[in-house]
């Protein structure tokens, strides 16, 4: 069995993370408002593949056609894509991303229902449950983002949606231990071999896909 | 506007319960402190953790005979219960907070519990 | 079925908690270092009964001896012992005294333990789960008397020692609705019936007393 | 001296489990600074209530190592685990508290966990 890391976003948190796990999988952040130079973004996933091995990225848009767009013509890198705006999220789903990261994110609700958590699985479209954005919150915002993320549990359990735990770090403070990291997922509700699974063999499902492509 | 996700079918659906309660203070307290006075009690007795299991929830709030609804979770009513039991003041001011009743809809609390207090 | 509150130590307290109670019981704490004028407290017991009809003493002492001594020369009003000096609660049980207040007040530890609590209930002795003294504590405290408690009413439960809850209220801020109150016992591990019967059965049991007497 | 009460028998006792964990922080912390981090962190996300109930407890901390020893109660690892997860700095310094395993006895956890750091 592997630790494996889905979703690590700086050189210093990639190099902590290292430490700790078997695999790290580092994300680049996109912020996209219209279509990428794709040529650009093409060489830069190579450079970072060639830094990093595995790549993802994530994507952070209000408009569902580019997430298509990416998903289409970037093939050696993971697509996720950032929770919180749904009609952003049912798209992604749609259009079989790789990960749509914490589904709750600036929401004043979960951000996740039903409808979207079948076709997920049916997409093989995993839900990623990130520490970060609770290590930055106040009191108040925690409770209600846990408070979301064990409703979204329960639908992912439910549904049987793939899912993984991750730190989404963006520094090497917000790198967390395999072990501590499962605590959140227990603690938001899983059992404990699924908080294990959940750093291990759905991480490893999605993986494979690098050796396909 | 934004999208919202749909209601959960029965089973999935978070179960709640609704608590009527009377503040009685040293001096009215109005609506936001109330609200503010129920997140405070609930993070401190009951933590981030605690009170993402709770579910407490601010509905409404009468300033003239001082009574309101806070709802939460089936499971954890006494819980909740008890962190309004620990509640010693509310903005600087002496407070108690009495529970008046719980019921599972907002419909059969009013005529229970805040009839009586003039809601309709 | 009564709701009984046993021990409130003020006038404006008194006068809350029989809005919410049916039998409520006034306290007048007692400091004593030597033995006390038992005429003169006789004559304080006789008037306090005039007003409030329930009456009971709360000794606050270091000296076991001075616990006997009011037991045996005071008939008319129930004996509270507070609770926190091991000493003087285990001769408060073995004179048979009726309750001792919070056995973890003021300690680093619970107070209590299996013997005594054998103890208390072979002489019917009532521990007093009281909710003030959390009140008046700071949250890392409240943690430890929390913590204390628990501990306490497991004993309590085991060896099945007459108990009650109670404000024990100094003010009118610090009195309870009973069902607010039961909220304590059954968060230290009570059942509900057991915080219901704690505020009515056993409190009922204990003003017996005052009739035989 | 105070007394203090006896030593409950085994089935009434507390069952603890004892947890070794490592700070990895900008700075070295001294024992004070744990302790206080610890307390502070378990009644930041579990509360006072979930704090009675998980009964954390300092044992040690080796400020050599940076690495220490906390107990509670065998029901509540977890909680108590993702509290110490939750920490983000202590006393104004960024750190990560890392568990390194959970033991029934402090014997037994120094010698799977801390060995390696040069506990005896």
């Amino acid at each position: 069995m592997k630790w494996v890391e889905m979703d690590i976003r700086s050189e210093e948190a990639y190099n902590q993370a290292k430490e700790w796990y078997d695999e790290v999988v580092f994300t680049k952040k996109i912020y996209l408002k219209s279509s990428p130079n794709f040529e650009e973004l093409k060489s830069e996933v190579k450079s970072l593949r060639e830094k990093y091995e595995k790549v993802a990225l994530l994507l952070i848009t209000e408009k569902p056609s580019l997430v298509r767009e990416v998903r289409k013509r970037i093939s050696n890198a993971l697509i996720y894509v950032q929770g919180g705006n749904l009609r952003v999220v049912r798209f992604a789903i749609e259009n079989k991303v790789d990960a749509i990261i914490s589904p709750e994110y600036g929401r004043k609700d979960s951000g996740l229902d039903h409808v979207l958590a079948r076709l997920a699985a049916r997409n093989d479209v995993a839900i990623g449950f990130a520490l970060s954005p609770l290590l930055r919150a106040n009191s108040y915002e925690r409770a209600n983002i846990l408070k979301f993320m064990m409703r979204n549990w329960r639908l992912v359990d439910k549904y049987k949606v793939p899912r993984f735990l991750t730190s989404s770090a963006e520094s090497k403070w917000e790198v967390r231990f395999p072990r501590d990291l499962m605590s959140l997922g227990i603690n938001i509700g899983m059992e404990i071999p699924q908080a294990k699974a959940s750093l291990s063999f759905y991480p490893e499902m999605i993986l494979k896909k690098f050796k396909k492509s | 506007m934004r999208e919202k996700p749909k209601t959960l079918p029965p089973t999935l659906r978070d179960k709640h319960r609704y608590i009527a309660f009377q503040v009685i203070g040293e001096r009215p307290f109005n609506k936001d402190e109330i609200k503010k006075a129920l997140w405070n009690a609930s993070l401190k007795t009951l933590g981030e953790l605690g009170t993402a299991r709770v579910k407490p929830w601010f509905i409404k709030f009468d300033e003239k005979t001082q009574t309101g609804i806070v709802r939460c979770d089936r499971k954890y009513v006494e819980e909740l219960r008890f962190a309004l039991t620990m509640v010693t003041e509310i903005n600087g001011s002496k407070a108690i907070i009495r529970t008046l009743g719980v019921s599972g809809t907002i419909k059969r609390l009013k005529l229970k519990f805040l009839k009586e207090f003039g809601w309709k």
